[in-house]
């Protein structure tokens, strides 16, 4: 059954030190509010795993709480570049950041293997490209029956998985809609996890596409409005555009995001 | 004009792999044109999205209250993309080779160590393997056209014939690449793009200039139609509308 | 886009001799109509593929219309044995039965494969059973990066698919909703593909739970109010548990079965 | 008896995953006395049922209507069952053997020629595989209690100690048979089933009667507990409601 606490305790006794940490949600339902949390408790070494590391991993990135990125596409949607993670990957500033580096199908992939229990996952994909050379973790794979030659990617085994969804029951039974992405996934292939909610509510009324997480799949729970800000909560809020114009600016530039970092803290 | 001419390469009722950006604007106008019954397909799940704004993301609320079905990405990439089902995929470049190689990952120095550090691969490396057409848009300019990439991060024809069939690639491959100055198509037997059509008021000298590679220009060059007053005011319209 | 017409049309666009054809609906919304529809249009030489033959496959065996068997689980639910499918294999009447069976997890995959266009799946399954020894298509594999072994099975690659759904739009948009099992994965694994459904209404009201296949990835959709009957479709019928029971005396004796035929045609 | 010493077999806040007949009438008994928090998973992709009936059938409406989450048949078989996600999983049996090996499949001849073919194994092998723990519910009788299964369907033990680890099976395998005349648990040190309980009335020598392989005894056998008047009143009531 989850534990349902404040969103201070739920990061603390879900995202430690070294882990391999998913913050998932597809421009949709992003868990900012704990990533801050993370930034905000110290937490370093974190391998961050995301399809699309966005503003989140910018943040978490040049306050230097990563140690290395696994993703598939890395940039300000709709806006540009992500500045923190160009000036760590060109710069090492704060510090030197690993990358893996995959397709989105890949990623995909690799969280559905993570939550099947599954070592690895089978697809036509990188076919032809430089991806696999720079990773182990790109194979070809051949078919038992046709001999057909295939790409495999390892499942992603997560220690600890974040996500935002819309509510939760008195129960812990988690309730999302709209665009969910693969935030499924990565509660499943994640040994601990966190779900930050914008309500907890009596009983979860039946929602058209809502993904229903059981409580007893899901660790911690904590009700936190406004959670997934810049992102928006479909039903809750909108996207707000103009900050991720507005990180554009305040990324560029070390001064301007340490700036930034000290009024979170 | 590179709008325009990306919405007028979409057939109706064909099924259509939409990223943010310019294709979104495309897939948009044409919808509103040329192709009413287009299907867009987002990666963001959405299925069939008829968004009467232009999406400011690709995961904007707007595309899951108007899709047909939304489903999670998983799917989309296992169910609707990997085994062929969309018709028309639309990439951008940050550089392109003359094979219609696409690099989206990084320029100069070494991987490790490169010069610029670009967002990566995203859906692309699949999106030109398995759609049955690419469409590559990109503006113009011997920086963004190279003789070589120097990353491939999704297979156009590598370095020439039989390549992607060699590689049991199922797609179609790259069949246009529409810029600011014109639309490059591949020559059937190089496999190697060529100039197929010049935008208007735009000359063949400058398109050659613009290209890292000697360019060729195919025999049946000619010239894209003026952007009409209903192209130009639908999309006046979808773009005040955001 | 899918094209709507009468149930005669649809069989008969989609249903060939000697197809491997795929029934699906887990309980609910098995197209038990069109089933009767293949067997008046006398179709022969089918490869059925289902993974609980259930009452629809008796009724199509006993009619002589197939002539091989890929399942996973071959019983009369909650009533019992089903008595043509093991007259067919005991004592090759109407006609021999050829089975290739599996487990549900394996048939499962092997219909996510096909809708996936991959030559295959694999799972940790059939492991230590005898299963394996009976067919050529369970086949250990081995992870290129644990070295750990595994199961693969084949991809279902149907030329047909049939399934009932609650309904349908004008344009061919198909919503189905309550137990979907494998019906979707049915439909991409296959060629062609007929939907039977409740009604055809003007615009798809969304239901939670609700499974969507878009009209450009359907064939054929009929309307066939009760087409899914002895099962059901929640929303607008139940389950005719006492056709069930009847079904165990109607087809325990041959000549009861054939009378039952002859009313059917 | 049997249905009862199965819900007792049940602890409160366990997922568990089932199947149509006894373990259905069982778990539902167990939700209504010892173990109300216990969560019901059928593998018709109804996760966490609250029937306030004994469903007729594993695709029964009333167990989506009252379902935490309703998800496809793969779904319920990659993303809950094949992690080690589910508990406890309810078998039956048409022939087990001492190793607690299953056979659903087919009696007597080869496979090809088979004197009595049997439905199959449905979700049985993986539940087998990967449940933490398995019970087996099923009636005594010389028939279906042999010393060797005539197909293995569902893997127990195997041949002994060591099997399940050396084929790299997760779960914990079969930890109780649960017939209409006692209970059996596997030995320890040999795996094989020896007889744990009585259940009231039922004599040691009727067991061993009844028991196709010459029987072990528990040196702690002791007699299951009467049905208590509530847990026959609840039964009852559930089956009455049917």
């Amino acid at each position: 059954m989850a534990r349902i606490g404040t969103l201070a305790e739920g990061v603390a006794a879900v995202v430690h030190d070294g882990d391999t940490v998913a913050f998932e949600g597809f421009t949709h339902l992003i868990p900012f509010a704990a990533g801050h949390e993370v930034i905000r408790q110290r937490i370093r070494g974190l391998t961050l795993v995301r399809m699309t590391p966005d503003v989140i991993y910018d943040q978490l990135i040049g306050a230097g709480c990563a140690r290395k990125l696994v993703f598939s596409w890395g940039g300000n949607p709709g806006v540009g570049s992500l500045h923190r993670f160009r000036d760590a990957v060109q710069h090492e500033w704060p510090a030197p950041l690993e990358l893996e580096e995959h397709s989105h199908a890949g990623m995909a992939n690799r969280y559905v293997a993570g939550a099947s229990g599954l070592p690895f996952a089978v697809l036509r994909g990188y076919t032809g490209t430089d991806l696999p050379a720079q990773t182990e973790n790109i194979k070809p794979i051949t078919c038992p029956f046709t001999g057909e030659v295939l790409t495999a990617v390892p499942a992603l085994k997560l220690d600890s998985a974040v996500i935002h969804a819309q509510r939760a029951d008195r129960q812990g039974n988690v309730q999302l809609w709209g665009i969910t992405g693969v935030q499924k996934e990565a509660v499943l292939a994640a040994e601990r996890s966190l779900v930050t909610v914008e309500e907890i509510v009596d009983e979860l009324e039946p929602v058209p596409g809502a993904v229903v997480l059981p409580s007893w799949a899901v660790g911690h729970v904590a009700a936190v409005p406004g959670g997934a800000h810049p992102s928006y909560a479909a039903g809750y809020s909108v996207r707000d555009n103009d900050f991720y114009q507005e990180w554009d600016a305040i990324s560029r530039d070390r001064d301007e995001f340490t700036r930034w970092l000290e009024d979170l803290k | 004009m590179m709008t325009v001419a990306a919405a007028r390469a979409l057939n109706d009722g064909v099924v259509c792999f939409v990223g943010i950006g310019l294709p979104s604007t495309a897939a948009n106008l044409a919808r509103r044109t040329n192709a009413p019954n287009l299907v867009l397909v987002y990666e963001s799940g959405t299925l069939g999205a008829k968004p009467d704004r232009l999406p400011l993301s690709i995961g904007d609320g707007i595309l899951a209250e108007t899709a047909d079905a939304v489903i999670g990405v998983p799917e989309v990439f296992n169910y609707w993309l990997q085994p062929g089902r969309i018709d028309v995929g639309f990439l951008g470049a940050a550089q392109i080779d003359k094979y219609g190689n696409i690099n989206t990952t990084v320029i100069g120095g070494d991987y490790h160590n490169p010069k610029v550090r670009l967002p990566g691969a995203g859906g692309a490396p699949e999106i030109a393997a398995s759609c049955k057409e690419v469409i590559v848009v990109v503006r113009q300019s011997p920086r963004a056209f190279v003789d070589r990439v120097d990353f491939v991060t999704s297979f156009g024809f590598g370095r020439g014939p039989g390549e992607r069939e060699a590689l049991g690639l199922r797609g179609g491959g790259p069949r246009r690449i529409i810029t600011d100055l014109g639309v490059l198509q591949p020559d059937p037997d190089t496999c190697e793009f060529v100039l197929t059509h010049l935008h208007p008021g735009v000359e063949l000298a400058d398109v050659k200039a613009a290209t890292g590679w000697d360019l060729g220009v195919s025999p049946d060059l000619s010239r894209s139609a003026t952007p009409t007053e209903e192209e130009l005011s639908v999309l006046r319209a979808l773009k005040a509308a955001s």
